[in-house]
């Protein structure tokens, strides 16, 4: 019986340590946090339909258990070496371990929106990222402004974080689109009053009826979209936000004042990645998303033979993408395992 | 308004400020924009701080403006600055104090193209050579002059007389901060505090008592703009700029304006006046301007110094509001007297209903 | 003799009503412009005062047109209308009879049995009371149709059934209740009097057996007076205004007075006479996509109330289905632009930049080729002509090849008559100042209005339907005739807007083996993406189309041939024929070899068309 | 009032607070498919009378958006309701009714000022 360790608990690493196990390998997943689900379990709702995150969670958490492998909660790796073949792993902990394979499941992190310091995310009171926006969005919670005040008015950045030099991310997240008009809907219902914008530079409704939930925004929810990127956010004296934004529609500056403005925070390969790529010896891009051989064929290879990636380590990547990377990479290493 | 926010920021853009012998250049518009500031900060440096402090008489403009209004070109700015840089070297100095913010982004602007691009510093020091046989080498640290009073505010503050405080009261007086664009918005590491929330006039007056007003048009150009004040039929332009600062700082009701820059105050001082005479409008209280001083301004009246020996009288809008309320005693009649007592006559255009 | 105040209801409402029926078609008449006066003095004692009598006495009496549409709503109208009028001539001739005179007040004929106990003493009055009783049974017939119609609208031929305001109620219940009460009272009184015929009497006997008719021969008269006399009254509030107005349409209509495009007498008259039978719901396909409150009777109804909005007066097709079902025979599409041209009339347009020369001069030429704005949609039918063109050897000027303004027709269509004027104006002069002696137009709507608006004798205005059959007359197409059943389906504005309905199918029957389908020419459907549209929505159209589509589908053609882009574009759309213009047809004959597209070749070797 | 041989410039910044909504939400709410226009520009191509002088439909949409209705009236008059911007609109707009709305907005707002 081969052994796999898999780097990452969060859902790439859940979902290919499934199905590795059920191609009759013996698995180790290791998780530097105390439970498993990764960023899955900071969001409240998923796109493009709502779904709650808890329910496929809940069935990823179901998945592991019925299946016998071994997971080791707050774990960091110390070292990956390589020696004839095989990987010797050892934790901080002090265990050692010993694979066949290793795949880096290692994720993301969401852009640190202080560093946009001209949209004052931590110095304005009512500037929250999205992720902040996807808490506030469970059921109960209180999304006013001030004693009894509601927002009004709303506006959400697309972008922040991506396609930005100035954030040193040259990449699309592509996720964020369609994340502003998913919390712009939710927002919407909770607040039938309010008057809610997106300022983007282009919106990229990739997915499976992403387009049609972004006509919805528009059509049912009378969301605004304005394509100009905010130049800055400035706080009034009651607390509420002056935005400027070029129009680039009509070509002309616009400014407007509102009630909570919502950053759309992009994905950034994080320290989780870099350090499992500098602790297993493989590459990286520009971007700091690892590098796989190729863009279509060997997207869950990674630089260095026996090593596997899955997930957003790559690139950013949506739920259903990621799982679906998740079980390809176990594909690959079961075939690559029995040609060995 | 979360400051812990701001204060990681102040905390990430921090910049070394040289503690003393300073080879200050100074700027060529200040000089008759408010005379008596440059000439604060040496007495400030010298008799307060007891700092070494040279000037040289034979440094020129570094051409900026000429620069900024696309008559100088690069070529030659830069071996006019690295004149300016030869003749702090000749002095056995190394810290250039600069005193004119334009300056400033100049300096900064061309020592980072001579980082980026060698062959251009050799060029220059080819051409420095030829045309005036001088040699030069890069000052070890470009501050300016602002960065070196927000560097010892508190000591400043240890000899003060007065503070940025309503004497009646003894509230801290609401003071606008306005930084010159070209402080830190082109390399945002060399301005203390960064671009977006910089801390080198906000330093300031926190720490000498007062109180600052971060209102949403902060971040906006005075409006000098270069061309779109030397051109006359551009000074719309310019103007329009200070009024929308104006308007988005009045519901604040600031009790003063501080700059670090020689073109700032100088707008948002006399474009007061102006839209006053255009319009009708005022921004201060009792339908009075809002006080316009200079960060050197401030530090002298901070440690009591007399405003009339500091050329205060030279405003448009008037500053006696200021100097009530912060309790400083001055004599009227003294406003418009020479140094030899005798009246030199009121300023023509009086600035703003005083 | 105190117990004939009975009479009074009737009496008042018969006085008020003939009086505000005067004053009312007097104010009509007189609002007319002097032209149409003029008209209605010349033909007042000529023949067409006889025909308007017979029109009236076949439509108003008769329903004809009804009839047509279905026999047991034509007669159920027949019954009431024909009945009630015989009642009343054989009522009078009663009275004459009896009195000897002519001058018997009217009531006195109307309430005979009462007034005369001994009135079938003789046997003249036994021939009448027998006639009084066969008219009241023919027309009791139609009461019960009616009653039952409102149960159940289908037997009657009509899917829907209009929708009733108070003052209709009163004049329906009134209406509805003067027959049976008047069948008790002639009961009632031949029970007492014995002055029945075959129907009433016995009824009489059997009454006289429950109860003491004595004390209730006046009140069942007095009800009898009073539902009469609330008629009368309910009359200028209902829609029953249609029953005398709808006379003076008639002898309006014959004397050539047609609805012009501003509100005034006669288009009062047209709205008063509707009837409101909702015969017009039936063929608007509005219904199609579940639009069921927009069709001509109730925008009539509106116009009327004064309560129309725009967004029913302007979410109709204009497509004309309605026109030739209505028994009235109103000019609904006419009506209905005049109420837009009032609705629009302040709105303001200005073409100033078609002065400003940027319009290329026109060359000199004989015939000119218009395409249409929506032509340029198309490009393919602009291909199909110019080829045809180029084998008929035809010299022709594309006059909006490049840039043209539109030919006025969508600004008609919405009533911006005026605004369209300005575009006319600059099309016209660029058109005269061509010497062309013909105008060949590739888009009905453009037909539509070069054909009827533009001023221009001399030029004569074809669609290409009729230009293209000329073509093949003189031999200057080339004729091959493809194995294809098609199609033809009829543009409203070729169609019914200007009844062009052969030369496309003589033109087709060269081509192709066309089919003919239950909805075609008067009766063809609309598309539904008419341009007099505003309000309706596009997935709105698309159901239109849909069901207009599974009819034809249900023929199992293999092509859709059309003459106009619109129509075109509206069902390519639905993607489950191939479409063609007849131009397109042509083209392909012409081409055997030269199919436009690979998808049409593989349809076209699928429909093994030697190739 | 002193001349100094120059003005305060009017901002050309669209203050999105101060505008004036009425013609929008009138429009909005006759014709909601108008919300969905994705400016796009397909109709301002095909625009017959775009073909003649500048008038640019998805510019209608911004201007109403950002209450420039000012410059509406003149620019609305150059329609031609020739209907063929509807036949390219991808989110199937009724663009002539959208035209006609803004005439009658503009109409009753015009006699409620007076």
């Amino acid at each position: 019986m081969k052994h796999i360790v898999i780097i990452g608990g969060g859902i790439a690493g859940m979902e290919s340590a499934c199905a590795l196990t059920d191609a009759g390998h013996w698995v180790t997943l290791i998780e530097k946090e105390a439970q498993l689900g990764g960023k899955l379990n900071q969001w409240s709702f998923l796109f493009p339909d709502f779904t709650p995150a808890e329910k496929i969670k809940d069935t990823l958490f179901d998945k592991c258990q019925e299946r016998d492998f071994s997971i080791l909660l707050k774990t960091e790796v110390k070292s990956v070496q390589t020696h004839q073949k095989k990987f010797n792993i050892e934790t901080f902990g002090g265990q050692k371990l010993e694979a066949d394979a290793v795949v880096v499941s290692s994720g993301y992190e969401l852009f640190d929106a202080r560093r946009k310091e001209e949209y004052g995310y931590k110095i304005y009171d009512h500037v929250i990222t999205s992720a902040d926006l996807e808490k506030l969005l469970r059921p109960g919670s209180d999304l006013s402004v001030a004693a009894g005040k509601n927002p009004k008015r709303i506006a959400f950045v697309h972008c922040v974080g991506s396609r930005d030099e100035k954030s040193g991310n040259h990449y699309c997240s592509k996720v964020c689109c369609i994340t502003g008009v998913k919390q712009a809907i939710e927002l919407k219902k909770r607040l039938p009053e309010a008057e809610i914008f997106c300022f983007y530079m282009d919106l990229r409704m990739y997915g499976k009826h992403f387009e049609e939930l972004y006509r919805e925004a528009q059509e049912k929810f009378d969301i605004q979209f304005i394509r100009g990127r905010l130049s800055e956010a400035a706080e009034k004296m009651d607390k509420s936000l002056l935005i400027k934004a070029e129009d680039t529609l009509s070509g002309r500056p616009l400014k407007m004042n509102v009630d909570l403005l919502v950053l759309l925070v992009g994905m950034e390969a994080g320290k989780g990645t870099a350090t499992a790529a500098a602790k297993c010896s493989i590459e990286y891009e520009d971007s700091g998303f690892l590098k796989t051989n190729d863009t279509f064929l060997f997207s869950n290879f990674s630089s260095q033979e026996g090593i596997f990636l899955a997930g957003s380590c790559t690139a950013p990547m949506s739920v259903n993408d990621t799982i679906l990377h998740a079980r390809s990479a176990a594909m690959e290493v079961n075939s690559w395992l029995r040609k060995q | 308004m979360q400051n812990e926010g701001k204060q990681k920021i102040w905390k990430d853009y921090q910049k070394e400020i040289a503690d003393d012998h300073y080879f200050y250049v100074r700027s060529c518009i200040r000089q008759n924009f408010f005379p008596g500031s440059e000439q604060t900060f040496l007495k400030i440096l010298r008799a307060e701080l007891n700092k070494d402090i040279f000037e040289n008489p034979h440094h020129t403009t570094c051409s900026g403006i000429g620069y900024h209004s696309d008559i100088v070109p690069f070529d030659t700015i830069q071996t006019i600055v690295a004149r300016q840089f030869a003749l702090m070297t000749e002095a056995g100095y190394r810290n250039l104090a600069v005193s004119c913010i334009t300056s400033f982004g100049i300096y900064n602007e061309i020592i980072e193209t001579w980082k980026e691009f060698p062959n251009e510093l050799e060029k220059i020091r080819n051409y420095l050579k030829k045309a005036t046989g001088r040699e030069f080498k890069i000052p070890q640290n470009v501050s300016h002059a602002s960065d070196i009073i927000y560097k010892f505010r508190e000591d400043i503050f240890a000899r003060k007389k007065y503070s940025l405080t309503n004497h009646e009261t003894g509230k801290p007086l609401k003071i606008v901060e306005h930084i010159g664009c070209h402080y830190a918005k082109m390399f945002p590491g060399k301005g203390v505090g960064g671009a977006e929330f910089p801390h080198v006039l906000v330093g300031m007056i926190e720490s000498w008592g007062g109180e600052v007003i971060d209102y949403p048009e902060r971040r906006h150009c005075c409006g000098f703009g270069f061309r779109q004040y030397l051109v006359m039929s551009n000074r719309g332009y310019s103007i329009s700029n200070s009024k929308k600062k104006f308007e988005s700082m009045e519901p604040y009701r600031p009790d003063a304006i501080a700059s670090n820059c020689p073109g700032c105050p100088m707008f948002l001082d006399r474009w007061q006046y102006v839209i006053e005479e255009m319009e009708g409008k005022t921004y201060g209280q009792n339908g009075r301007g809002i006080p316009v001083l200079t960060y050197e301004e401030m530090a002298g009246l901070v440690l009591g110094y007399d405003p009339w020996d500091m050329g205060m009288q030279m405003h448009q809008t008037d500053v006696e509001p200021l100097l009530d309320k912060m309790g400083i005693e001055y004599n009227p009649d003294l406003k418009y007297a020479g140094k030899d007592g005798k009246q030199i006559g009121q300023v023509k255009m009086a600035g703003c209903k005083c | 003799m105190e117990t004939t105040s009975f009479i009074w209801p009737f009496t008042i409402g018969l006085l008020f009503i003939t009086s505000f029926l005067v004053v009312i078609i007097s104010i009509w008449i007189t609002s007319l412009s002097r032209i149409d006066k003029s008209r209605i003095v010349h033909s007042i004692f000529t023949r067409k005062s006889l025909m308007a009598i017979g029109e009236v006495f076949m439509e108003s009496l008769l329903h004809r047109k009804i009839f047509r549409k279905n026999r047991m709503l034509g007669y159920m109208h027949m019954s009431l209308a024909f009945g009630w009028f015989l009642l009343i001539i054989v009522g009078h001739i009663e009275a004459w009879n009896y009195y000897h005179s002519f001058s018997v007040p009217a009531y006195k004929a109307i309430f005979f049995p009462y007034f005369v106990p001994a009135s079938a003493s003789t046997n003249s009055g036994k021939v009448l009371a027998a006639s009084m009783d066969i008219i009241l049974l023919f027309i009791l017939s139609g009461v019960l149709l009616a009653y039952y119609k409102r149960l159940n609208s289908k037997l009657f031929g009509m899917k829907k059934t209009t929708k009733l305001k108070a003052g209709d109620r009163i004049a329906l219940s009134s209406l509805w209740l003067i027959f049976p009460l008047r069948f008790l009272a002639e009961s009632v009184s031949a029970g007492i009097h014995h002055n029945g015929s075959f129907l009433s009497q016995p009824c009489g006997q059997i009454f006289a057996s429950l109860i003491p008719l004595q004390s209730i021969e006046a009140p069942v008269w007095w009800a009898y007076s009073c539902s009469l006399g609330l008629f009368f009254m309910a009359l200028p509030v209902s829609r029953y205004m249609h029953i005398p107005v709808e006379v003076v349409l008639i002898f309006l209509r014959n004397y050539g007075i047609r609805v012009k495009k501003r509100i005034g007498g006669f288009s009062r008259i047209q709205v008063y006479s509707c009837s409101r039978c909702g015969i017009c719901l039936d063929s608007c396909q509005m219904t199609h996509a579940a639009i069921k409150d927009t069709q001509s009777v109730y925008v009539l109804k509106h116009i009327r109330n004064r309560n129309l909005t725009d967004e029913k007066l302007f979410n109709c097709l204009l497509c004309g289905r309605c026109q030739p079902d209505c028994p009235v025979g109103l000019e609904l599409n006419n009506l209905r632009i005049t109420q837009r041209i009032e609705s629009t009339k302040e709105y303001n347009s200005s073409y100033e930049y078609l002065k400003n020369g940027k319009v290329a001069i026109s060359p000199q030429t004989e015939v000119i080729y218009f395409a249409g704005c929506m032509t340029h949609l198309t490009p393919s039918i602009i291909k199909s002509m110019k080829e045809i063109f180029k084998v008929a050897n035809v010299k022709y000027w594309f006059m909006d090849e490049d840039k043209t303004a539109c030919c006025g027709r969508p600004l008609m269509q919405v009533g911006q008559y005026g605004a369209a004027g300005k575009l006319i104006d600059h099309n016209l002069e660029r058109i005269l100042a061509s010497g062309a002696k013909k105008l060949v137009v590739s888009c009905p709507i453009c037909y539509k209005v070069f054909n009827e608006d533009y001023s221009m004798s001399g030029i004569r205005v074809q669609h290409h339907s009729e230009y293209l059959l000329e073509l093949m007359a003189e031999n200057r197409l080339p004729v091959n005739k493809m194995p294809l059943k098609v199609i033809y389906h009829d543009p409203c504005e070729l169609g019914r807007g200007s009844g062009i309905y052969h030369q496309p199918r003589l033109l087709l029957d060269e081509y192709v083996e066309l089919i003919s389908v239950k909805n075609e020419k008067e009766s063809a459907f609309c598309c539904g993406g008419s341009l007099a549209n505003i309000k309706i929505h596009m997935n709105e159209r698309n159901q239109i189309r849909d069901k207009a589509m599974d009819e034809y589908l249900s023929y199992q053609p293999e092509m859709l041939a059309t003459a106009c882009p619109l129509c075109k574009k509206t069902f390519a759309k639905s993607n489950n024929l191939p479409v063609h213009d007849i131009a397109e047809i042509v083209y392909m004959a012409i081409h055997k070899n030269k199919i436009m597209n690979p998808e049409e070749q593989k349809f076209m070797e699928k429909s093994k068309i030697g190739l | 009032m002193k001349d100094f041989g120059y003005t305060v410039i009017k901002q050309r910044t669209i203050d999105y607070d101060q505008f004036d909504g009425r013609l929008l939400s009138d429009v909005l709410r006759m014709e909601p498919s108008f919300k969905t226009c994705l400016s796009c520009g397909g109709c301002t191509a095909t625009c017959s009378a775009n073909d003649l002088v500048s008038f640019n439909i998805r510019r209608i949409n911004l201007s109403l958006r950002r209450g420039e209705t000012y410059e509406l009236e003149s620019e609305i008059q150059k329609c031609m309701l020739c209907g063929k911007c509807m036949l390219v609109c991808p989110r199937g707009i009724n663009i002539r009714n959208v035209i006609m709305l803004i005439k009658k907005s503009i109409l009753k707002y015009k006699s409620v000022q007076l």
